[in-house]
């Protein structure tokens, strides 16, 4: 088990390796001739407005939100997928319920007109 | 092998730092972050009793569950909290959030 | 020192400073960012506790959804890059007063209790501890009503949630 | 064990005793044994990209009757290469105003977390990179710390673009995790692990066979994951120049990009891994090599259709997009991961009274799931439709063009 999550660890490592020492490397080998206006922000040839942190809909964060609650309620029932072969008549109901709860969450979202993007 | 003290150590100093983070942050939303380590290190607690003590049991683990749900239930409100607060004064400074004063 | 040590001891230093980092940080997407490293870190400690599925719940929610809405949240609520001036209060010292204070209680408690410095039993039948967790959180004398509330908590909080950040129609 | 069969065991084996024999400690002499392990496995994944990026660019070409690379090489089959020499001289650009660490971090954490699913997946019975038994979580994971590179990129550059590019990819990237979830709930249902090559194991009759709806709605989702057409809307160029690499230049764009074909490649793996049997095929229990053959075939499959559907796919706008995920498929998997759950349920307490022979047994539970899969289908089809009659009685009403305008009543009288 641990052996096995061993493994996981140093492919962590390789492979964040994989990417950045290519990267590294290239920009060592790679010219550098900075000047101003090519370290420029582009947009498309325009001269930038304002800050960059210009304010962004709500909905954005609303959308996050919903996956946030689902996210959460979905990896409970994992656990409850892999012991489906043992669990009692209750325990795969009440599983269902779990899931029904979650169906009523995404109709009350939609009723709210939280799914709406415009 | 790694004792039970320095997981329940580990745990006490982050908990620390996040109950540092709560008190001192003037930001409403780094005083969420200070919250969300507290309870990460309450986790840290529970799966670390779970291992030590009662390694045949469930409970410690059933536990942990339940402050995921939490936590994530505590940001979700928290944060919508926050950005209607910012919306109705601009500011997420906790000091500045006073209605309730009066 | 066995190599379990190493790996313990490396990670409880580099989660403690990206937790010391989270709260020290001026900007708060940074602060964010260390958060997530701090999260990272407390999950392989799940792994050094034998505890992969937490491990991994631990990746999936609070990195991949919890960090992500916190830097929603910032940028929703910032309209500058940068923050100016001090991001603590004046009385910081009595913050960190109360922090430390609070830890050596802790560490007293915990230096006079006989069980702290126990190592882990033998963990037996490593595989079917998630089969056993679903069973527990689904039958009726254990977590079922938890279980079902915890879903019931988490309807309400997003249904207030989106109640409270909602754009009000007009 | 023997050679023939088996090499890469066979090979591991006789490492791992040549190194015991130096005296080595057993714990190191698993580490470097793991280490080597997770370094093929790497390097096999990241190679990969070369072989697949000509791939696709040659389909691409001659299906739009262009002929594609044709000029290095053999069907210009090396043409990446003179590629990666050319992408590796380029000058790195850093714009004003970067955040410099993010800014370098996020194209190495979106090609390693692409790279990261690899550790779980079978190549052949005996071989793969690590069967941890969260596996199908840790495939959840690893697609959320891509996420999080998207959105590094985007506010790291300092540029309103990427910004909005990354906030769409997010918004878009979060949205379709959850029926992939859902859809991947379902294999962990049949199969009773969660495990990659316990599930490929458990698939007797392959998952795509029983629940072909699941199949679907995985294999679009994770499609969506990739942020490739149809549903490249994070880089839409016509509104956004580039999305979230607008900013990047030389290697590091070059990044992105190989994470992004890589990423395609790894869902057709995971897409014949989950659904299609992985390396199940005749003979597999003899020749353990042969699982790879049959492996690589199917990916090759699945990922020839994700080319196609690239190719030919015009691009969603982002509310026909989000509307697709939360109120089509996340309702469809959660309808069917309840029918599911509760066939499955009733097939177990029913196969003892039902006195089948032993080897008919997967097939009729596969009947059986295949059946309510194909009336679910029909129940959505038959809603849908209903739908679509409203949604047209809506765009036909008559609406008023260019009505001339009425003189003022001044005029008139």
């Amino acid at each position: 088990m641990q052996s096995d999550w061993l493994f996981i660890g140093l492919f962590l490592l390789i492979v964040a390796l994989f990417p950045g020492a290519p990267i590294f490397l290239a920009g060592l080998i790679g010219p550098h001739k900075s000047s101003i206006p090519k370290a420029q922000t582009y947009e498309c040839g325009l001269e930038t407005v304002g800050e960059t942190w210009v304010q962004f809909r709500v909905q954005y964060y609303i959308f996050a939100l919903t996956f946030l609650v689902f996210d959460v309620e979905l990896v409970f029932l994992f656990p409850w997928a892999v012991a489906f072969g043992q669990l009692s008549m209750f325990g795969v109901l009440s599983g269902v319920i779990f899931i029904l709860i979650l169906f009523a969450e995404l109709l009350a979202a939609w009723r709210k007109g939280v799914l709406e993007w415009a | 092998m790694i004792p039970l003290s320095w997981y329940l150590i580990f745990a006490a100093i982050l908990f620390c730092i996040g109950l540092y983070g709560v008190l001192v942050r003037k930001n409403a939303i780094a005083i969420l972050m200070g919250i969300e380590l507290m309870l990460n290190s309450v986790n840290i607690n529970l799966i670390a009793f779970w291992r030590y003590r009662s390694a045949d049991g469930i409970a410690g683990q059933a536990f942990a569950i339940i402050v995921f749900a939490v936590a994530a239930a505590e940001v979700a409100v928290g944060l919508a909290l926050i950005i209607s607060i910012y919306r109705r004064r601009s500011s997420i400074v906790a000091d500045d959030m006073n209605m309730m004063k009066w | 020192m066995t190599p379990e040590q190493i790996i313990f001891l490396i990670v409880a230093v580099v989660t403690l400073v990206a937790g010391i980092s989270v709260v020290t940080s001026r900007n708060l997407i940074h602060s964010a960012l260390w958060l997530i490293l701090s999260l990272f870190g407390i999950a392989v400690f799940y792994v050094l506790l034998d505890a992969g599925f937490f491990a991994v719940i631990q990746v999936i929610i609070y990195i991949g959804a919890i960090a992500i809405l916190f830097i929603f949240a910032a940028m929703l609520t910032r309209r500058v890059m940068q923050d100016t001036g001090p991001q603590s209060n004046s009385n910081w010292w009595l913050g960190a007063l109360i922090a430390l204070l609070l830890l050596a209680g802790i560490a007293v408690v915990l230096v006079n209790w006989q069980g702290f410095t126990a190592l882990a039993p033998e963990l037996i039948n490593p595989s079917g501890r998630l089969s056993q967790l679903g069973l527990a959180l689904v039958s009726p004398d254990q977590y079922v009503l938890p279980f079902e509330l915890a879903s019931v908590l988490l309807v309400a909080a997003m249904i207030g949630a989106i109640f409270v950040a909602g754009e009000k129609k007009q | 064990m023997n050679f023939l069969t088996d090499p890469i065991n066979f090979i591991a084996n006789w490492l791992g005793n040549l190194l015991l024999s130096f005296g080595m400690s057993q714990t190191l002499v698993t580490v470097i044994l793991k280490f080597i392990g997770a370094g093929l496995v790497g390097t096999f994944g990241f190679s990969l990209v070369i072989f697949t990026i000509w791939l696709e660019r040659k389909l691409y070409g001659r299906i739009q009757d262009r002929l594609g690379p044709n000029r290095v090489g053999p069907w210009g089959i090396f043409q990446t290469f003179p590629d990666m020499i050319k992408i590796f001289t380029k000058e790195y650009i850093t714009p004003i105003g970067v955040d410099k660490i993010v800014y370098n971090l996020a194209p190495i954490l979106s090609v390693s977390a692409v790279l990261l699913t690899w550790a779980v997946i079978p190549f052949a019975p005996t071989i793969v990179g690590t069967d941890v038994n969260v596996g199908v979580l840790y495939l959840v994971a690893v697609g959320s710390i891509g996420a999080l590179g998207i959105i590094l990129a985007g506010w790291s550059s300092n540029n309103k673009y990427s910004l909005l590019g990354a906030f769409r990819a997010v918004a878009q990237v979060v949205s379709y995790e959850v029926p992939m979830v859902l859809a991947l709930l379902i294999p962990v249902l049949l199969g009773q692990s969660m495990g990659v090559n316990s599930l490929v194991n458990a698939q007797n009759v392959w998952f795509i066979i029983l629940s072909p709806v699941a199949a679907l709605i995985f294999f679009t989702s994770s499609l969506a994951e990739t942020g490739r057409a149809p549903f490249d809307l994070l880089e839409a160029e016509s509104e956004l120049v580039a999305g979230y690499q607008t900013e990047y230049s030389g290697l590091k764009f070059g990044m992105f990009y190989v994470g992004e074909f890589l990423h395609a490649f790894t869902i057709s793996a995971l897409m014949a891994a989950l659904f299609l049997g992985g390396w199940r095929g005749p003979w597999v229990e003899q020749v353990p090599i042969l699982g790879v053959a049959y492996f690589f075939i199917k990916t090759f499959i699945v990922y020839f259709v994700v080319v196609l559907i690239r190719i030919s796919m015009p691009r969603l706008r982002i509310d026909q997009m989000l509307d697709f995920n939360w109120k089509f498929l996340t309702p469809l998997a959660l309808v069917l991961l309840i029918v599911t759950a509760i066939v499955e349920k009733a097939f177990i307490i029913l196969v003892p009274s039902l006195q089948l022979m032993e080897v008919g047994v997967p097939w009729v539970r596969a009947g059986v799931h295949l059946l309510m899969n194909i009336i679910v289908v029909w129940i959505t089809i038959q809603l849908l439709k209903s739908h679509r009659i409203k949604a047209v009685r809506v765009v036909a009403k008559p609406r008023p063009i260019a009505v001339a305008p009425e003189p003022p009543a001044s005029v008139i009288s």
